[in-house]
């Protein structure tokens, strides 16, 4: 049985490059078949903000490559609850269109679970 | 007076709080990149200090919205906001 | 106004590489004058000849190399600093007995002495880091 | 047990590429397996050939080189990553055009599949970023 | 259960404060590079969690005194922590 | 008459590239006769900690650099009060042997009153 393991993603899109590379390895992974789970946290939970429109930064939209995500087997992906109250957001703020979002509060319990953890 | 730049979010960094403690009277605060992710909190309402920016190509490709207390400009005008503030001083890190 | 850039991040790494490009366009359309872009710390990669970004990323290398044609930019990458990170001229690869070399044209090394003289020369000094 | 890192971070910009190296000492000092070290983001700087550290700095590059050559290491080198930030073999220089290579011996160009499979394959992943 | 590794300081990362609110019993928090900067504030007394580890050397670097709620460790000391547990959660931005 | 300059040093040492080369470009300065005043604030207080040691990562201490500040015509640096408390020090823990340290209690005053900010 592969093991399981959860792709961490705790940063904002745009301002660094690890967001976008953290969705690249991702997708990477899921094409070869060892596809992780994901969980947003933190400032990852901005990469989740609809209406995200970085051509004025001459940047690609991160969105793409959220919404490509079912199509390689991520169905869902769990969103921190507290790092959204954090920051005055909620999941009905959030944009769909890509995996179904379910909201985790004992993040601690969830990522003890996996075998390894990917930090993104 | 100076002009602060904060490029980090207030979320995962310091720097926007630690810029807000060297905040002098005339000064001003400018988001930029990941700083103004400052505008999803509390400070969108009610700034700490005045005047605020932000560069709002940087706004408005993270989905945020531009609350009525900041001021939203272009290129051009960041530039004349460096002209008209003396030292420049960035919060990067 | 005569300006001076202090650039601290790698460009495809933190946006702020790609705001200082931004600002120094913005500045020069507005008719100020730019003295120096000084390339310090991971900054120095903004002067490699070997960044390959794909097609639909945008090209920082070329958009700095047609600036410093166009307004004939002082464009300096810290000589120590670009040693430590492997951006080398023909002459520094010789010299540290290195493969090969990767500065780009319109690049140039300097010393650190230069961010300094550029504080001194220049009405604003902005600094990019990140 | 069998260990594979992830490493983010550039030498001498960061010190976590220093303690990725310890790390990997370490864990081999102490008798288990390194099945492979994936150098991403700006870790893809620890397979350039041309950093030229002052002699009183640690050669990270050689040291990795060492272990490499020791326990036959598998050093991977995020093709991807590596194309953004300048880093290219004699084969990816000439196919993009540009005018060196810099990919240190001993350590190889691959696929971001390539982490994956590491994290399938190893009982441990250690990842050093920031 | 969780080994969770922090690298920055609390002074101007969240990164500590972040790692707490995913800590799990069981699980165990190791400090290195600026991470071991927690060892000058409040933690050092009381830590938040237990048990905490630090990188000696890391410690020994940045002049800071090791208090006795924290485990000074060696690198021989990291792997084995690592073996001990899992999944290994690097906490560096 | 030259124009004041500050370096505001804001970062740990070790961690990252930063501090050293922030000293390095004050030392820079300094040798051609364009000596910065110096701020230490934030993390950058922990600069000026005694007793580093860092042979044990292999890397070299930055209190040499500091120590050096005087032969360059640096007699005084500032250090943040405020910063210094959040930390649980007082200038009474900080090193001795390189510039004399000077509290300071309003860091915005003082930014304010200088040309251009050098930041590290």
């Amino acid at each position: 049985m592969a093991k399981r393991f959860l792709a961490l993603c705790r940063q904002a899109p745009y301002g660094n490059a690890l967001a976008r590379e953290g969705l690249e390895a991702v997708l990477a992974a899921s094409a070869l078949e060892q596809v992780p789970d994901l969980l947003f946290c933190g400032d990852g939970v901005f990469q989740l903000l609809p209406e995200q429109s970085p051509a004025g930064i001459e940047q690609k939209s991160l969105q793409r490559n959220l919404q490509a995500l079912p199509v390689f087997g991520i169905e869902t992906a769990y969103v921190c609850e507290r790092s959204l109250a954090q920051r005055g957001l909620d999941l009905g703020m959030l944009a769909s269109g890509g995996p179904e979002l379910r909201p985790v509060s004992d993040t601690g319990k969830l990522i003890a679970g996996y075998h390894s953890v990917l930090n993104f | 007076m100076s002009l602060h730049i904060v490029s980090k979010s207030p979320f995962s960094s310091t720097a926007l709080a630690d810029c807000l403690a060297a905040f002098s009277e005339g000064d001003a605060l400018l988001l930029i990149e990941d700083g103004v992710y400052a505008l999803s909190g509390r400070m969108s309402e009610s700034p700490a200090v005045r005047p605020v920016y932000c560069l709002e190509s940087d706004a408005r490709a993270r989905g945020l919205e531009i609350p009525g207390a900041v001021e939203a400009i272009d290129d051009a005008r960041w530039v004349a906001l460096c002209t008209e503030h003396n030292p420049i001083v960035s919060w990067f890190k | 106004m005569k300006f001076s850039l202090a650039v601290y991040s790698a460009p495809h790494s933190s946006q702020s590489a790609a705001s200082a490009l931004r600002f120094a366009r913005a500045l020069l359309a507005e008719g100020h004058e730019l003295h120096r872009v000084f390339f310090y710390c991971d900054g120095v990669h903004n002067g490699s000849a070997l960044a390959a970004p794909p097609q639909d990323e945008p090209d920082l290398l070329g958009a700095w190399q047609a600036l410093q044609a166009e307004h004939g930019l002082d464009l300096v990458v810290c000589i120590a600093a670009a040693q430590r990170r492997g951006v080398l001229s023909e002459s520094e690869a010789r010299r540290l007995e290195r493969p090969a070399a990767n500065l780009a044209e319109g690049f140039e090394l300097a010393g650190l002495g230069q961010l300094a003289d550029a504080v001194a020369q220049s009405d604003r000094l902005v600094t990019f880091g990140g």
